[in-house]
């Protein structure tokens, strides 16, 4: 046994543990959309969250992975581990889309949106920025995917929201703006915490190792400004919407905490505590704007993944560019334009094709009923009455 | 007076509501029901084996109004409820001899 | 008979069924209903949008009683559903013509 | 025409509907309620305190009949519903002046 | 500070945190059968899968553990990690038990099981194959407990079903099977999520050293085959149900990802990724067809455990004579016929003298009133109208 | 790369993961208080946790941090590890304060005393105790916060419960003490089994080193009695409740897991197995007491927090002081009289004060709709009859 063997365990633990947080991070979002989408689509998100994450791990495993890193050398840690790494961060990247079209998509067609945008759409915005690509030798940062991530999953989300149009009842004539409350908050605050929780792993572990007193230092530094980025982001959300509500509303104070770890996710490492605080205080603003923004905007995103994942993401990438030694700003805004423009219009594309060639929105009737009735058949509670009978 | 129960689709309480407002009625009480009729339930699934589910969701509305409000009140219902499907629901009308309001001991018409 | 349909506050429903039992009432059926009427409602917000709850949560009792209970029975609801508050709710009182005890067959005076 | 009100035991709604069914009545709103009466309650308990329920939950059935249905229907419920255990529930009757169906308008026997 | 000593801290952190993960698991049984049961069962159900936990955990410790290993010799890593991780393994198999015999069984019966399967009838099985036993010299091999634990559960499960019977008006007259649909699935599916990422645990923990290069890759390896397998199975087991009954059934979805866990979990270390994603893939078929069957044959389990553990699990074994170098499919399935056999039948006894001696069904009264009055006093939802009064 | 090197490496995994279990129990709390109150004070409650954990994080970053430890020199790990480990500490003591207060305090009131809280009185009790102060000086024993943790959050729990008063409805006249149920067991459960997670970082990661045989033993050590305090506690626990009212109350039991896992933090690492079942046991038994007769004396704490953390952290420092070789009983009974005092004395001053100056009690009309409404604007399942109107 050497040292080098030891080095080479220690790193591929703290990948694969790391990597088994980003798995967990499935069961946020499947919380979080579960309790913000109403009681008759609630079967059906969780179908459509579970069910993502498996083809999104199969998909990249075949073609994703290839695309994304052709044949890269591996020596300080083990490659599956490196693999699996990479597999569930995809997944992530998808979760976002769910919550943005959820209640009046076909469960069908979300799903084949899922085999092109895993396999082809997200590992080429991958390859460019960590494959080596052109986005990287421009100099563009991006340490743990606050753009090739989360922008990218809100990209992609936002065209699908444009050919698919708001929930019925959402907008009324004459500008009337209608909320849709979701059903159950303790299942959105679950998770967010699952989120934050697993986010630990998420830019913990892209460092991707930990075995030198720098690189242990680097993790560290990671994990207490992603923690500190979230608490800032929750005060600051609260703060604001305080202010203008004169009430904490939780749902906004859910989001924040999510901005505020999707802005810190384009350079945890760089950054110091306070301009950790200082990031995190910013998204949790930035987020309620958004969120407001986006539904005068007719933009119905009942998850505000959006906002979350796109503006808070676009949002790190700018910061990431002044705290970064190697970004400038600049650098940073051409790149967010790339993958902007790139993930947005391929999905467009794609999902515009779908809209045509099959239907990508419930029929009238169905999402009326809910997708739990139309697309599973079991609804979130199917204990109704009778069944007590027995 | 008369009671007015009226099944309602859930969709339609809105409607219904503000069309009885209009009509002047400015008190009513809802009760979340399951209704059984024309209308065809759905088929659900569990684990394999498939059920019917003949009861659905539906609205009642009970409302209490004095003679001369309860046409009005009753086309209210009709016009603002119907949709020409199955399942739109019915009206009942069932008379009321007394009605007291518990705030202040108010009877009959005053209290409604 | 008569059926009596109390719509009251929930807070008061032990109080009501209280003074209920006092008088001999000694059964009762209550649901979970939601009242609109001139009780305010409440804003409520939700992402940023606010809106209103003008169905408040309310408790209904329907109690058949006797013709000779009558009285009594509408008095203690009266009285122990009283806060002089807006929204304390109404008494409605329908005429039964048939009452039956399920269990045993016995009909009205006898099955109440 | 009159309405009925049956409460009977969860368990057997069921029961009650298909022997409804059986009789002509093709339909009915159901209401899940809670009943006080002689059946007794059960005691819960929650962090070393125990405390009486008294309220058991109970299925109300609302159906409306022509008066010539009416015996066979109070008949079907009342023999279904029957279990010879407290609790079995009770029916009560009332008459009801007007029934309309909202998809067609038609009124009365027609919309029954 | 050696880097013996390096080494031995290492292995025993990773031993330890798996162990973490799989005492986690706890709460994925716990969450996904108060999903899958009746409302009026879910607090009874919840008292349950504590005390079993709590007691495996004593009763494997003061025997259970002695029975299997006797006096085991360790020193790569902390013989109390070493421990743990094989207590928290026993809760494992003991709660597949409890999830099949819900909402009709005693409780005080069923920790009376508890004390005798984690004391003896689990710590046999698990001596025959890893403590040394025959089984292990016959050449079985059972890496993490496809057979040990999960079909060993699901056999005592088998038995306590029978003995215990159906739940009322779950079978009618003339073979009429009337479906009684669960009270939560968001809290199946979150229990299912939280299996998935304990299983990681679960499985790469069984390795039980990650110190050099080897072992690392090995536990890589572990973690991307059990998560592939899982995956594949949602797959199938979506394919499957949308294309018998046009529908997405969640709770088969569900069963399906457990059941690609359970099937890996017998040679998750030797298997390939393709292999992996085959063996997850006949899973998740073979799970939704066992559910039906044993519905058709009236063995009624309320959460599908014994076709999830059981049939997945000897499904596992078989798969495991093919993918690994030691065993042949012969080995496996007379291993797996005398395990199922032993825990079968002394499990058959047992329920059987409990039976007889004290009854181990609750009076049709309780049943219908629901386990969690008539057990616990509590009701899941126990804030009823009346207590709003205040 | 030398020894040293990966020790450093491995020493900061461990408190980095370690760290991430502690941040995960804010989910723990959360969801138990959330289980434990009724539905029209869950969000606000949600709003609480999040809002207490995104605070102490940062007062303790900017304030508390530096009251508590100065100019700590730390050579073996990452410091920014340990201050991390040490934040996420901070937050379990105030989410013990969130749950007794439960129902009807102030939101803003309740930040106000977390910023006091985690900035100064907490701290000033660390320091004593792991910051070189007297009290260690003195030979007090608290290897993870019995004391400092659990009973100092109790303390600050009980002034605030004795200056707002119990819940409307509570008490009644001549004596009457009305169960006031929460809303929703499988949260509560859910809540506990996470905190049981959890409690394994909180525990095993207080000893900030694994890299040494003894070290990595005595992390093994700490895992191992953790675990079998609190199940053994969940075993007494039932025992008692079964024995005095004939039923399996699951909130006792839940209490008793908690109440286990606060008992073995005092010295988690000297108790031998058996000493740990011992103790485990015991808390379990007196965790109910304390919560009956807390209730007798009209001390309203609707989640147990007072018992649990209160009355069993003191129980597990008098435990330290029989089971550690450094440690006397009386020098335990004098710490602890030390750190209840301060903490009670100057909660009470301040919650005095906050009443006084703003009132710190929901007026009477918004405690009655509840605090979901009055303080958020969102219900906990806001989806009304009226929305499904769309
Ligand atoms: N005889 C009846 N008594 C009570 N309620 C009834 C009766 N018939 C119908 N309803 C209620 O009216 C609803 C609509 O009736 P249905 O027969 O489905 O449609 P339609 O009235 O359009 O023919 C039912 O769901 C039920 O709630
Ligand atoms: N005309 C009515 N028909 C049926 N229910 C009514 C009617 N008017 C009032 N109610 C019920 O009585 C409740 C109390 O009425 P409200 O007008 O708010 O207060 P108050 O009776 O004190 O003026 C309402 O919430 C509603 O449930
Ligand atoms: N006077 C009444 N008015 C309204 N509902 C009643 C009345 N008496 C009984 N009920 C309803 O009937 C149910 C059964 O009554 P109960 O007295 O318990 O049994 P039984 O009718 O067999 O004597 C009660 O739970 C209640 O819902």
């Amino acid at each position: 046994m050497t040292i080098t063997e030891l080095s080479y365990a220690l790193d591929t633990l703290f990948i694969l543990l790391s990597a088994a947080l980003v798995m967990w991070m499935a069961a946020g979002f499947s919380m979080l959309e579960a309790g913000l989408v109403r009681t008759k689509n609630t079967t059906e998100i969780l179908v459509k969250n579970i069910l993502l994450y498996a083809l999104a791990c199969l998909c990249y495993l075949f073609i994703g992975y290839h695309l994304m890193y052709g044949q890269a050398e591996i020596n300080d840690y083990s490659p599956n581990a490196y693999l699996f790494f990479q597999m569930v961060f995809v997944a992530t990247a998808m979760s976002i889309v769910s919550g943005a079209v959820a209640e009046r998509m076909k469960l069908s067609m979300f799903l084949v949106f899922t085999v092109v945008m895993t396999s082809v759409i997200y590992p080429l915005v991958g390859n460019w920025t960590w494959g080596g690509g052109f986005l990287s030798a421009m100099g563009f940062v991006d340490f743990a995917g606050s753009g090739v991530v989360h922008m990218a999953g809100a990209s992609a989300a936002l065209a699908g929201v444009i050919i698919l149009g708001p929930r019925k009842g959402k907008y009324g004539h004459s500008g009337a703006i209608y909320p849709i409350p979701g059903a159950n908050m303790p299942l959105a605050a679950l998770g967010t915490l699952i989120l934050w929780f697993g986010w630990l792993g998420f830019n913990g572990g892209s460092l991707l190792s930990i075995h030198s007193v720098e690189n242990a230092d680097t993790v560290a530094r990671i994990f207490l400004n992603t923690n500190l980025s979230a608490a800032s982001a929750a005060v600051s959300a609260f703060i604001v919407t305080r202010l203008i509500w004169r009430k904490a509303d939780l749902t906004m104070i859910l989001n924040g905490v999510l901005a505020g770890l999707v802005a810190i996710t384009a350079e945890p490492a760089a950054a110091t505590v306070i301009s950790s605080v200082v990031i995190g205080g910013g998204a949790g603003i930035i987020v309620v704007l958004a969120i407001v923004l986006l539904d005068r905007a007719k933009i119905d995103d009942p998850v505000g993944a959006i906002s979350v994942h796109g503006v808070a993401g676009l949002y790190g990438l700018i910061c990431a560019g002044m705290t970064s030694a190697s970004a400038t700003v600049s650098t940073q805004l051409i790149g967010a334009a790339i993958i902007f423009s790139w993930v947005f219009l391929s999905s467009l594309v794609l999902w515009w094709f779908l809209a045509k060639a099959f239907g990508i929105r419930l029929t009238m009737e169905h999402e009326y009923i809910g997708a739990d009735i139309s697309e599973c058949g079991v609804e979130a509670y199917p204990e109704f009455v009778t069944s007590k009978s027995r | 007076m008369q009671l007015i129960i009226a099944i309602i689709k859930p969709a339609k309480l809105n409607d219904v509501r503000e069309a009885l407002e209009h009509v002047g009625c400015q008190g009513m009480t809802i009760t979340e029901v399951r209704g059984f009729g024309r209308q065809k339930g759905h088929t659900e699934l569990y684990r394999g084996a498939e059920y019917r589910i003949d009861f659905l969701p539906k609205i009642r509305i009970d409302i209490a109004v004095t003679d001369d409000q309860l046409e009005a009140a009753i086309d209210a219902i009709r016009d603002a409820a119907h949709t020409g499907n199955t399942g739109d629901g019915k009206i009942f009308v069932t008379p009321l001899s007394t009605v007291i309001r518990i705030r202040t001991g108010e009877v009959d018409k005053f209290a409604i």
